[in-house]
């Protein structure tokens, strides 16, 4: 496989444009670029960065740009208007990311009752807060829950306008770093597993059969990578990031990468497509085995794709 | 805006006639403006994130049926409101001082020349540590973008005066604040009414970002949410009501001060 | 003392273009209170200048210049000031608001100002006229807004820069008539600047003749001894200052076309 | 800003004096601003998200040794740069025709009182679509958010033109064209240069919603970075930074217009 | 066929303060190439208000107005006008700009201009002053640059507001001059506005006289049949032309006087 992508090398690279958001999840990307994974499979890709992985999913409409990396929900949004925006790699899932902070007030999950908590409303936060209320059978009615962006979370938990809030990484290491007496009352390890995909646009994957393959293989690759040396994964996004390499290196053990397509990527698609019919944000309906393109990565690795049927 | 009369108007032309071709080429500007939309969107882009008229008119009825679209636009619209009011009232009185006291004007520079340069989206931090998540950190967002414009255009009004007219005030006996009660407050009201008609765009376009703050409503909250579901027919919809709310509100101020400015010869 | 006092003065204006501009320079002037102080000299000589200083619209670049033995800081309400143009008339006020502000700001009641407001409208012959705005009215009518604002508001000092310039014969000669009335019921001091000779030996107790620019001076200062019934063109007497007027003038303008020459 | 001068000023100050003590006022401005930001910060507010000016200035000696710093200003220096130069130049040209061209005026006006109100930030997907996901949609934005104000400023500009001396020009002979050339433009700069300044000040809080467009470097996308991290002296260093610039360019702006355009008597 | 023909001309002035204001009724008035005539009128009464529907700044309410036969559709620079008051200066320009700027417009190329713009300079007394911007020189520098300006640019028809109000009576005496030499080599018509009855006997072939507004007309027109010899005061023939017009005149100021009061 190397020696064919280093031959394929020779010629004109194949010129990609991919976008994601700031933050160690995406890793895959990051290392890739940082590695030069990409370009010893003769792949000449531009990593471009936004405000969030979700955020970038959407300019896979119209082939904007021709792959993301970002969470569930935004994809299936993206695919109702566009159902050329398709997942082809499942490449993150994050075990311990996403928490429930307490103020000082706070002591524990019981104490939380009857006080007022931050979600960032439509965001994996919610997700987790209405998974979490499942599980741990507490009543929705005993909360009075505010919509409250993440960034904000801190200083309003500061103020004393929230008593918790539910958000992911790295916002609870950094309330509880900065909020006198702030700490995890809860996180999404055993009640959600949270994912990040990998997509691109199908049109462009057609029509550019040799390049997405070699993408998919570059991104398998850098997984691999990530798992063998973790260390040196660490300094490779923390400068693509040119964040320092201590808080990469504290957020990225949190985050399994492993490249696949299993039942359990079909299983987060359908609660994302559940909870966004539940808030009727979903334009017309859409199936979970529609949204994913399994071929590439059956080429690439067969042994990962397990999708059940 | 009054144009530039370069020949004299014949006089015969009466005011209602003028009133009505006025009316009439406002709405074929529209008229064409929707046509254009609409043929860049289904011909020329071709793109699913940018819907045609049609389309975004239809949607636009579906949500003002179901009463949500006016309760984002009452929301946001009191939110803007209060935001230009306030800017506009600060902008004034420091434009003024600035505008008139050499030395206020050396101090104080350095402040509304640096902040005016910062944006509103990387305040809302700030402004929550300070307003907290509710109302008041949200206007307090809108009253800063429209400041610092209110600022600058009603201090160059001071500085255009015309020399005489301040002299033969001071030559009647006029005390600072009579001063400027009489004389540099209608002289430059044309200046500080053109500041807040630009500021009033600002205050509009903040409410976006103002409404990232922990907003349960409002047009910004809807905008942010149909970006994030990517219902792109909402967000266009929330766009046109944008448009629309600024393109009246500004008629408004305009009428306003036709009919009760007009001895100070506002330009627009 | 004298009321005003101009002791060797200088006015030297910086210009956009660069070299600085020297307009008056070794100015003397002694002004009593109840003198009527007519200023001529040739176009461009000065005299606005002077009146400017007067009246504290700008600093004397040298010298000193008093008024009742202090140095004038700048406009006060002491000295009333009739500009040259209209531009200092208040776009946004009628005429009558226009006249009716000094009252207003010494904080006259609205009926009596408006009372006095009216009656200098009058005594300028527009009483049909208040109501409209300055830019509707004819050049000469805003001339006349002007004197009836600066005499309504009844200074002690009165400084006039061509006030009837734009005025046709006729109306002027009234205009001097009642000038000459109020001056003489109240004897303030009047600085009075004008390009009619005729104006000047009607009017004045003094006359004034500048020299060309530029660092302009008085030329001469003559005192105009006049019984009020010799006050007229036909009289011998008036047409003997006439004429030492004149001849000052002349000279002037002669030396001002060879030096543009 | 030229102050109304009240009273005249003694002659004798020299201009190079007056410069000097200038300086030093806008010095003791500045140094106001910051002492007043520690004592807020540590007295006043004591949050972690408000970090005392001390440890943003450490930090920002930080990012500009490493080389960062610079990159991102330098990078985001060259889009507002593009983005105001071009929307300056459009809205000069169109606020004339506004201002001068009636029937042109009534057709047009429903874009630009329409298009105003529309945030930046709600056409980032448009700009994409329009322009790719490179460069020139981030000028695109920036040259957005300043086009309208110089076209207001411009076209009030125009319709301010004192009566007179348009006459005279036609009087004189002027052609259409050269009207414009001898007569309104130069009439209009004092307006012109003024919304310019204003229209600046928006080109610079833009480009925070520019960088949120994919992009890879610029003081926008370090201020991004830095709140999903929540590193908060960062996100002050980029917030300081805009402002400094933004003083810089803006006095820059302000000498060159006292330099080359004195003649057309600006009002600053 | 006239140059110049006024027709039952009316102009009616919508005001802000709401009622409309008549100027002009029933004006007739035909001037022939080549002559100079002097509109005499007291203040107010709409001398400005002909000058610029001539001048083609207006439109007459009712009645026709054509030159050499046409309806005036607008200002053209057939027609050069001298403005009462000095707000049609260009400020960024100047004065030796501004007097060249007509010459510029008409293309002609910059040696030649400039050539022309300090001929008009000189010939109006400032030839040291081109260097200086409008605000730095005097009321009555500002008003000969706009002479100049007007006269540099060779007009068929020249409208004059008062244009030596503001001038002392030597430089005055000067320019008149001067302007009746111009009009006499190029014979073109002149309409000028002025308030000195004087002036007018000089200058004119023929003098009109307006009644005192509102509604106002031509009350009467005098041609002016003087040798050059006889046009000064000593003249017995001067003198009566001078008495019927002041008599015409004075007749309306005190009909005005009566209006007003
Ligand atoms: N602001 C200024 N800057 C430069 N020079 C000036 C300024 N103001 C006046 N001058 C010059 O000073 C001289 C005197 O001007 P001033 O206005 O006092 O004359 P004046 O006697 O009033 O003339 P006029 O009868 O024409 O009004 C003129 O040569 C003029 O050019
Ligand atoms: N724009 C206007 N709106 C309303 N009324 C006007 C307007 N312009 C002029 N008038 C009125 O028309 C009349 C004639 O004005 P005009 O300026 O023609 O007088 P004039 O003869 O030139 O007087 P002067 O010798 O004082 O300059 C005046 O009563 C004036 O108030
Ligand atoms: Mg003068
Ligand atoms: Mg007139």
């Amino acid at each position: 496989l190397l020696a064919a992508g280093a031959a394929r090398a020779q010629q004109a690279p194949a010129k990609m444009t991919i976008a994601t958001g700031v933050d160690p999840s995406f890793a895959p990307f990051y290392v890739a670029k940082e590695a030069g994974i990409f370009s010893r499979n003769g792949l000449d890709v531009q990593v471009n960065t936004g405000p969030s992985g979700s955020a970038m999913v959407a300019f896979l409409i119209g082939n904007q740009i021709n792959a993301a990396y970002g969470a569930e929900q935004a994809g299936v949004s993206a695919h109702a208007v566009d159902d050329n925006v398709v997942v082809v790699a499942d490449g993150t899932e994050l075990k311990r990311w996403i928490s429930i902070v307490g103020s000082a007030a706070v002591p524990d999950l019981a104490a939380l009752k009857g006080k007022t908590i931050g979600i960032a409303r439509g965001t994996g936060s919610e997700t987790f807060w209405l998974a979490a209320i499942k599980a741990k059978g507490l009543d929705p009615a005993d909360y009075r829950v505010v919509n409250v962006e993440a960034p904000e979370m801190v200083a309003a938990l500061e103020r004393g306008n929230i008593d918790a809030f539910a958000v992911w990484e790295p916002w609870p290491t950094r309330a509880i770093g900065a909020v006198k007496g702030a700490k995890v009352l809860l996180t999404n390890e055993g009640i959600i597993n949270v994912r990040n995909f990998v997509y691109m646009n199908r049109g462009w994957a057609t029509k550019n059969p040799d390049a997405s393959r070699r993408f998919v293989t570059s991104l398998v690759e850098a997984a691999d990578r990530i798992k063998a040396d973790p260390g040196a994964s660490v300094a490779m996004v923390a400068k693509f990031l040119k964040q320092p390499p201590a808080l990469v290196g504290e957020l990225m053990p949190k985050v399994d990468y492993t490249m696949n397509l299993s039942g359990g990527t079909l299983a987060n698609i359908a609660v994302a497509i559940d909870h966004l019919k539940g808030a009727g944000k979903l334009t017309k309906p859409v199936q979970p085995a529609e949204m994913i393109m399994p071929e590439l990565m059956r080429e690439v690795r067969p042994a990962a794709v397990a999708l059940g049927n | 805006m009054a144009t530039l009369a370069l020949r004299a108007a014949p006089a015969a032309v009466s005011a209602w006639r003028s009133t009505l071709t006025g009316a009439a080429a406002t709405l074929a500007g529209f008229a064409s403006l929707f046509v254009l939309w609409h043929l860049a969107s289904v011909y020329l882009v071709g793109s699913a994130l940018f819907p045609p008229p049609l389309r975004v008119l239809a949607r636009g009825i579906e949500l003002a049926r179901d009463g949500s679209l006016l309760d984002n636009v009452s929301v946001s619209l009191g939110r803007i409101l209060a935001g230009f009011a306030i800017g506009s009232a600060c902008g004034v009185v420091i434009g003024f001082v600035l505008g008139a006291v050499a030395p206020a004007r050396r101090v104080l520079e350095p402040y509304t020349e640096f902040l005016r340069f910062i944006p509103a989206t990387a305040l809302i931090t700030v402004a929550v540590i300070w307003f907290g998540i509710g109302e008041s950190s949200k206007i307090f967002l809108i009253a800063y973008t429209t400041v610092f414009i209110v600022i600058i255009n009603t201090a160059a009004g001071v500085a255009s005066i015309n020399r005489n007219k301040v002299r033969a005030a001071l030559c009647l006996g006029a005390t600072r604040p009579q001063l400027f009660v009489h004389v540099l407050l209608p002289a430059a009201t044309p200046y500080v009414l053109t500041g807040m008609r630009i500021a009033m765009a600002n205050s509009f376009t903040t409410i976006v970002a103002a409404e990232l703050v922990a907003a349960n409503d409002g047009l910004g909250k809807m905008l942010w949410d149909a970006r994030l579901f990517m219902l792109v027919d909402d967000i266009f919809v929330a766009l046109i009501c944008l448009g629309f709310l600024g393109f009246s509100a500004d008629r408004l101020f305009r009428w306003a001060i036709l009919r009760f400015a007009r001895r100070f010869s506002p330009v627009m | 003392m004298s009321l005003v006092a101009f002791r060797d003065v200088e006015k030297t204006y910086a210009s956009r273009s660069g070299r600085p501009y020297t307009a008056i320079r070794g100015f003397d002037l002694d002004l009593a209170a109840g003198e009527f102080f007519c200023l001529l000299g040739t176009s461009g000589c000065g005299k606005t200048t002077v009146l400017n200083m007067l009246a504290g619209f700008e600093h004397p670049s040298g010298g000193t210049m008093t008024v009742r033995g202090r140095p004038v800081r700048g406009p006060g309400r002491d000295r009333g000031v009739v500009f040259q143009g209209n531009d200092s008339l208040y776009d946004w006020l009628t005429a009558l608001e226009n006249i009716a502000l000094g009252p207003r700001l010494s904080g006259l009641p609205a009926a009596e100002r408006r009372e006095r407001a009216n009656h200098y409208l009058s005594l300028v012959g527009l009483a049909q006229q208040g109501g409209k705005y300055p830019s509707e009215l004819s050049g000469g009518m805003q001339q006349r807004i002007q004197i009836a604002r600066a005499l309504a508001n009844d200074p002690d000092i009165l400084l006039m820069d061509e006030p009837f310039g734009a005025l046709d014969a006729q109306t002027r000669t009234t205009l001097q008539a009642e000038l000459l009335r109020i001056w003489q019921a109240t004897r303030n001091c009047v600085l009075f600047i004008t390009h009619d000779i005729d104006e000047a030996v009607t009017l004045a107790t003094r006359i004034g003749v500048m020299r060309a620019g530029p660092a302009s001076t008085l030329k001469a200062v003559i005192d105009v001894d006049l019984a009020p019934e010799d006050r007229v063109r036909t009289s011998e007497r008036f047409m003997a200052v006439y004429r030492r007027v004149h001849a000052l003038l002349s000279d002037e303008v002669t030396l001002a076309a060879l030096q543009a020459h």
